[in-house]
């Protein structure tokens, strides 16, 4: 009983109700058919919101105006690269992953480079190197859509025991983050940044330090999302991001972490994004129109959030 | 002053709990017209509580809250405080930063409005500033977020003094000396007895006995909850108020030969200088206490700071952790509990491996609990459930237990009782005596027979150099003022 | 630069440094802008923009932000060019009913102390879902009135001048010069200050989002005033927009820390740095990364002239 | 003689490949014009986002630069008329194409998007008895998707053998295409076809095979992945599918249009252009021109624009 109560505390409880709940949703509407297989789709496309999520994560929690808005352009320009340079050659599998790694890395120090240096807002200075970054795909290979190779085609839609690997591997990256955050100087740095970056820097955090290596962190994961999208979908294509960064943000915040910085956690970037995926499906499955989905879209987002509240700490 | 006369503020059997903590165990409290009511009692003996019910701003579990001989217990709040001339000067601050000195007198006082609101504005904040703290070379349109915490102090404090349509019937001074030097304190206090002999009232809450046994009329003393005495200020000294409070005995200073003796032999471990011009450069050696002396915001801090920050030009031999003065925005981080808190300073002796261990660290913290005396009953608790001064010594523990052998504290004691005081500057003593070295910047004078050796500040540069066998309270005044002033 | 200029003042004349410096190499790139007609042109879609810029100003004051307010734009466009031209009674009401719907949510963030992010975030859908469903493909068509105000051809000075100057300097002595401004800026600042003095905060939180609801609307219907007729996504980039302009000029994100001149200053300065790129003529392949650039470059440009600016 | 005009592109857009072999087929096509002296200039202008406010404010620039015609890929059919209409006020010929404006002083070069949806229709009527389809739509919102959409719900109706038993936004992206139609599949019953806008039927194909559903006929785009799949598809089995879609080269015809409108040849408002269509005859054919990884093609020259002037077919 109080377990059951101190779990509906947990900030990232919420997007997982909500997430079962519009999958129960589904499930009735059709009658339980096919609620395995939307399940399954969910955790597929749910795996790419949450790696590109575990960055921006990271970035919100640096505190207020820290959000990362070149993760669309970050992805494209590194599947677009990846993709092209491999040619579909099977040898070049880690070759390109490498380049899009390095993209991701390069992309983050700029974008740090930018806030530091020229002292610009996060939000603005994303935003703005964004619109270069994918100029430089778009320069790079004139939106051709070059396949992956087959074998990390293959990878990317494998599944074992009905399970996407894809999903299985992205949940060890989820662990992997959640250490990462609780376990390290380095998360706990991030999180007390987020509190009170003065008082973090003179509690002897390394404040410039984390703040420079969260954004490369976001980028890189970005670099990687885009990798494996482009190898999942067939090839990178220039809008390929597009979809990602309202996502990233919707991940990150419904899954509980707080915008205002300073507190965050990972199982909630799960739960989000399952609800997320799920509730369009859920959406598309009833027949509603564009607009009326929206609406329904918004207002269902908004019921999660006011759910939470009642658990969410104040800040 | 006589107690017959109709209180102009009446509590009468107050409680307040939050959680398990009972804050408040039925609190019962008269302030008479023309009476300054002095209130002491240990860190987190609930003081602040006590005044926040009284502003409107806690509502009690149980209790009446009389103004003025009216029952107003029903729908008391900040507004209706304000409208009965109830006013206070919080512990933590009050001010929007983002907002002018005559703006933020605006906020407090809704009379001010309308054209030529910023004129009267300006003319009130600045004449009562002027009364108070005269020499304060405070604007009224300097942006409040510009200003020196001290500063901040003293607007915050003229404004509750500013009187519009409604007057100022009682001030609360939630320890409003705890910023400010004891000049500027000074003039304070000699504000506050003009108030009371005008036939204002005022509550004055201060962990610096002196002042209240010079300023008040009455003195309540509150352990745990309650008032466990309470009498005219003639009836205590500062033996009985530390003994009603339930306080230890007081820490003994280092003899003089002891300290001159470590600047002869120590080696130096740190040595710099203020930018301002003509400074001297501060030295300090192992196992020293080096004091930071001067009107408050002379470039102390930013001192501390540059050491701190291994800055070119400074010598610093080993690593610094900082006691932040001003916690609200150097030191405590609001979202995280008080064992978390404590914790940051040192992660490092956590690690096993590249993962800390937070078993260990949460052990650490229970130890420093115990050691420093923090009272809570779970340090898994909000760092912002503790008082204020419980708050200060959550950061006192983060730097001690820290490895660091170098320790700045920008004037930590604001708020610190003075049992828990006597108690750190015991500890403070202890670590010298293990090689550690303490820069100790303080604005209270009493302070700085613990330090070794003393260096007083004025604008931006170190004035003087004095050892501690030459330093009395005269020198340090007399340099912290310009000659030709 | 060996004169002590004050920080405060410096940082007040950053933005328009900015924009003077936008403006002139516009001028020296394409001379014809330098007239009656040019500056008309090159300004009038300005208009909405600053206008947007000033909603968004309103709700980042008190330390919210709003990233419904370019899919709010677009409904209010939608139901300008439908409602409000064909039934004038049921659109006036719509618009009000959009106000009031604005104040209602600044009152469940407030209550519910929700992250304003998230709330936006959603209501961004509901919005842009409601203006798909009263006009599910482009249309409709611009009142007369609200087309010919934002096409006045007043004598000398361009209309957008006026407007974008008008709306400057009232937006600044409501919020920066009156009293009752005041106390709403001191919400940004420490709100509890504010309850401590006995102002409701749910109440300044109200009336900050129906302000911003306000000039959302005013936005929307300049805009239907400006294209004719309207499109349920016409005004998307209005939120990414209207935070840059704000920041732009001279706003920060938490705190209360606004300026209605320097976020007026910053959305005509959005507006112009699109301009300034068309003159240049690049590449198709890099037009959108210069887009970009420019704007780093204005940025930049801050960081160059307050360099050494300190705090305290 | 127009050997001192000028134009310009104005571009809504450029993030996907469509509008990328778009902006080449203008690079090619006009940079030899420019060079044979036809017209003295042809620059090409794209905005960041698809969005309205920001190609308005590209014509304004477009009109103040001086430039004698704007071909115009428009963001809204109805949201840049109050541009369109100053450009014209300002003497500016505006010719429209793929996304045209309504504003009735310009020029359209018009698709007929609606019989291009109605003809998909009516090539499954031919080769199924009935069934249940998947629509798959563009972005919502957007005149092209309405329009589509429109026809392939008439063609649905009139001849009467089917029903739409699911419907989802794609946005002309494999990728959104594929997660969408992943997420609905599992709900709906046997699919016999899906019907499509271009730009979607490599991602809708991937979805069917990943959920092991038995795959449909799907309608294609002309995109090179959506031509190459068919191709396997039909050497490895014999599946037989159509494709319609718009060539991005229509930018050249527009191009020409504006050059015969500046050289004051009388020109109808409105003008239609002829869509896409690939079948499984000619399906080889078509991805032998295809540039991998680009989409279907076709360039537009002078004579081109001069028949459809005149009103003949192409
Ligand atoms: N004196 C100071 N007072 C308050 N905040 C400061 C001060 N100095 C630095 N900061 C804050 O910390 C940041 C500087 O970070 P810091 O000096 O911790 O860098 P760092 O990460 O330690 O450097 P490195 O990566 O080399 O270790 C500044 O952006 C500022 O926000
Ligand atoms: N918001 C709160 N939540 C939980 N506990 C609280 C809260 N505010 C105060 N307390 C607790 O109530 C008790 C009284 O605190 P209070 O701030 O009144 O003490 P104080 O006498 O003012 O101490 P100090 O001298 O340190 O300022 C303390 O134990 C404190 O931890
Ligand atoms: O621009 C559109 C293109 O992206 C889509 O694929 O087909 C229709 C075109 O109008
Ligand atoms: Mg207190
Ligand atoms: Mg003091």
């Amino acid at each position: 009983m109080t377990a059951t109560l101190n779990l509906l505390k947990q900030p990232w409880v919420w997007a997982w109700v909500g997430a079962l709940g519009v999958w129960g949703a589904t499930a009735a509407f059709t009658g339980g058919q096919g609620a395995g297989e939307v399940l399954r789709a969910a955790l597929t496309f749910g795996a790419f919101y949450v790696i590109v999520a575990l960055g921006q994560m990271f970035v919100v929690t640096l505190g207020p105006g820290n959000v990362d808005l070149s993760i669309p352009a970050c992805m494209t320009l590194a599947g677009t690269v990846a993709m092209k340079t491999m040619a579909g050659a099977a040898a070049m599998i880690p070759v390109g992953l490498l380049i899009a790694l390095g993209i991701g890395l390069v992309v983050g120090t700029v974008n740090y480079a930018l806030i530091r240096l020229l002292r610009i807002p996060p939000i603005i200075a994303t935003l703005s190197s964004s619109f270069i970054y994918q100029s430089a795909a778009i320069w790079w290979n004139r939106g051709l859509r070059v396949k992956p190779p087959a074998a990390l085609a293959d990878f990317t839609t494998a599944k074992i025991a009905g399970v996407p690997v894809i999903a299985l591997c992205v949940a060890v990256l989820a662990v992997a983050g959640h250490v990462l955050l609780t376990r390290t100087l380095y998360g706990r740095g991030v999180v007390a940044i987020g509190q009170n970056p003065r008082a973090a820097h003179l509690a002897g955090v390394g404040v410039e330090r984390i703040r420079a290596a969260t954004y490369i962190l976001s980028a890189t994961l970005a670099g990687l999302c885009g990798y494996l999208l482009a190898g999942f979908s067939g090839g990178a294509a220039l809008n390929m991001g597009e979809e990602y960064l309202l996502s990233s943000i919707a991940v990150v915040v419904i899954g509980g972490t707080s915008v205002a910085g300073g507190f965050a956690n990972v199982p909630g970037l799960w739960g989000a994004a399952l609800f997320l995926f799920l509730l369009v499906t859920m959406l598309n499955t009833f027949g509603a129109g564009a607009g009326v989905r929206m609406v329904l879209t918004g207002l269902i987002i908004i019921g999660v959030i006011v759910a939470a509240s009642g658990t969410r700490r104040r800040t | 002053m006589a107690d017959d006369a109709t209180p102009v503020v009446r509590l009468d059997g107050v409680e307040k709990s939050f959680g398990a903590v009972h804050a408040l165990t039925g609190v019962t409290l008269a302030l008479a017209p023309g009476q300054c009511l002095g209130l002491v009692g240990h860190n987190g003996a609930g003081k602040s509580t006590l005044m926040n019910v009284l502003s409107g701003n806690l509502a009690p579990d149980a209790g009446r809250i009389e103004v003025g001989g009216t029952d107003l217990t029903r729908g008391y709040a900040p507004h209706v405080a304000l409208a009965h001339g109830v006013r206070c000067v919080y512990q933590e601050g009050s001010l929007c930063p983002n907002l002018t000195v005559a703006e933020n007198a605006r906020i407090s006082h809704k009379a001010i409005s309308g054209p030529g609101w910023r004129r009267r504005a300006r003319a009130l904040i600045g004449g009562r500033l002027d009364e108070i703290f005269p020499g304060h070379g405070i604007s009224s349109d300097d942006i409040v977020g510009d200003l020196s915490i001290a500063r901040r102090q003293m607007v915050e404090i003229a404004r509750a003094f500013a009187e519009t349509d409604t007057p100022a019937r009682v001030v609360i001074l939630d320890e409003p000396t705890s910023s400010l030097d004891s000049v500027a304190a000074g003039k304070l206090l000699a504000h506050v007895r003009r108030h009371v002999e005008g036939g204002g009232a005022c509550v004055l809450i201060s962990h610096l006995l002196g002042e209240i046994l010079d300023t008040a009329d009455r003195i309540a003393v509150m352990r745990d909850g309650g008032v466990v005495a309470l009498d005219a200020a003639t009836a205590f000294d500062r033996g009985k108020l530390v003994a009603a409070m339930g306080s230890v005995a007081e820490a003994a200073p280092r003899e003089t030969a002891q300290t001159a003796a470590i600047r002869d032999h120590a080696p130096v471990v740190v040595e710099a200088s203020p930018p301002g011009p003509d400074s001297l450069a501060l030295t300090a050696h192992r196992g020293e206490v080096v004091g930071l002396a001067g009107l408050s915001g002379q470039g102390q801090t930013e001192l501390l700071v540059q050491i701190f920050d291994h800055r070119p030009g400074t010598v610093v031999d080993g690593e610094v952790a900082m006691v932040a003065g001003d916690r609200q925005s150097d030191g405590v981080f609001p979202l995280w509990s008080i064992a978390e808190n404590i914790a940051i300073g040192s992660l490092r002796q956590f690690l096993s491996g590249p993962l800390l261990d937070h078993g260990r660290a949460r052990a650490f913290a229970e130890e420093w609990r115990g050691r420093i005396g923090i009272r809570t009953p779970d340090i898994g608790n909000p760092i912002l459930s503790l008082s204020g001064g419980n708050q200060q010594k959550a950061l006192f523990a983060r730097a001690l237990g820290s490895t660091a052998a170098i320790i700045a504290m920008d004037d930590p004691m604001r708020g610190v009782d003075v049992g828990t005081k006597q108690e750190v500057y015991a500890m403070i003593r202890a670590e010298t005596a293990k090689g550690r070295t303490f820069l100790w910047y303080t604005t209270e004078m009493d302070e700085l027979v613990h330090c070794d050796h003393v260096y007083v500040f004025r604008e931006g540069a170190i004035v003087a150099d004095l050892a501690r066998a030459e330093m009395t309270e005269e020198r340090v005044l007399h340099a912290s003022f310009r000659e030709d002033a | 630069m060996s004169a002590p200029v004050s920080p405060r003042v410096l940082r007040a004349l950053l933005p328009p440094l900015s924009l003077a410096a936008l403006l002139i190499a516009i001028f020296w790139l394409q001379p014809r802008t330098m007239s009656y007609f040019g500056l008309n042109l090159l300004l009038n879609l300005a208009v909405p923009i600053a206008l947007a810029t000033i909603a968004q100003m309103f709700i980042l004051c008190v330390n919210e932000l709003d990233l419904s307010i370019g899919a709010f734009v677009s409904l209010v466009a939608c139901i300008t060019a439908t409602w409000l031209h064909d039934a004038p009674l049921l659109g006036v009401l719509a618009l009000a009913g959009l106000v009031a719907a604005y104040a209602g949510l600044g009152a469940l963030i407030h209550l519910r102390n929700l992250p304003s992010i998230v709330v936006t975030l959603g209501m961004s859908f509901v919005w842009l879902g409601l203006a798909v469903l009263v006009l599910p493909t482009p249309g409709g068509a611009a009142p007369d009135y609200i087309r010919s105000l934002m096409t006045l051809k007043p004598p000398i000075v361009p209309f957008p001048i006026i407007a974008s100057v008008v709306l400057a300097l009232a937006v600044h002595v409501l919020l920066m010069r009156s009293a009752w401004g005041t106390v709403l800026r001191g919400a940004g600042g420490n709100p509890q200050a504010l309850a401590r003095a006995g102002w409701s905060i749910l109440r300044i939180k109200m009336t900050m989002f129906a302000l911003a609801g306000f000039f959302g609307v005013l936005s929307g219907m300049a805009l239907v005033g400006l294209t004719t007729s309207a499109d349920a996504n016409i005004a998307l980039r209005y939120t990414l927009l209207s935070i840059a302009g704000v920041i732009l000029g001279g706003g920060e994100f938490v705190g209360g820390r606004v300026s209605p001149i320097g976020a007026v200053i910053g959305a005509v300065t959005l507006a112009l740095a699109g301009s300034f790129l068309s003159f240049l003529r690049l590449n198709p392949d890099w037009q959108i990364g210069a887009q970009g650039a420019i704007l780093i470059l204005v940025l930049a440009l801050r960081v160059l002239i307050s360099r050494g600016e300190v705090r305290r | 003689d127009t050997s001192d005009k000028r134009i310009a592109l104005s571009n809504n857009y450029a993030g996907n490949s469509w509008r990328q072999a778009m902006l080449r087929s203008w690079e090619k096509v006009t940079g030899e014009a420019v060079e044979e002296g036809v017209v003295a200039e042809a620059d090409a202008f794209t905005t960041a986002e698809n969005q309205v406010t920001e190609q308005a404010a590209q014509i304004q620039n477009l009109i103040l630069q001086g430039y004698d015609a704007i071909v115009l890929n428009a963001a809204s059919p109805e949201g840049l008329n109050g541009a369109v209409r100053e450009a014209c006020d300002a003497g500016v010929v505006v010719v429209s194409f793929d996304g045209i404006v309504t504003e009735p002083c310009a020029w359209r070069i018009a698709v007929d998007f609606k019989q291009m949806g109605k003809d998909e229709v009516l090539y499954l009527a031919d080769r199924l008895d009935g069934g249940d389809l998947l629509e798959i739509r563009g972005l919502a919102g957007v005149f092209v998707d309405d329009a589509i959409s429109a026809g392939i719900h008439e063609g649905v109706e009139e001849t009467g053998k089917f029903e739409i038993a699911g419907s989802v936004h794609g946005n002309w992206a494999q990728d959104v295409a594929q997660k969408a139609v992943a997420g609905i599949l599992p709900s709906l019953p046997e699919i016999a076809a899906v019907v499509t806008q271009g730009g979607d039927g490599y991602g809708a194909a991937q979805a069917f095979k990943a959920a092991g559903r038995p795959m449909p006929i799907i309608v294609m785009g002309n995109r090179h992945d959506e031509l190459t799949w068919w191709k396997e598809q039909k050497d490895a089995n014999g599946y037989e599918t159509m494709s319609v879609s718009i060539a991005p080269g229509v930018s050249t015809l527009a191009f020409w249009v504006a050059q015969q409108v500046l050289d004051g040849a009388d020109v109808p408002k409105d003008l239609t252009v002829p869509f896409l269509r690939i079948d499984q005859e000619n399906l080889e054919e078509a991805l032998e021109r295809t540039e991998p990884g680009g989409v279907a093609n076709v360039n537009y020259t002078l004579e081109d624009a001069k028949e459809v002037i005149g009103g003949g077919a192409m």
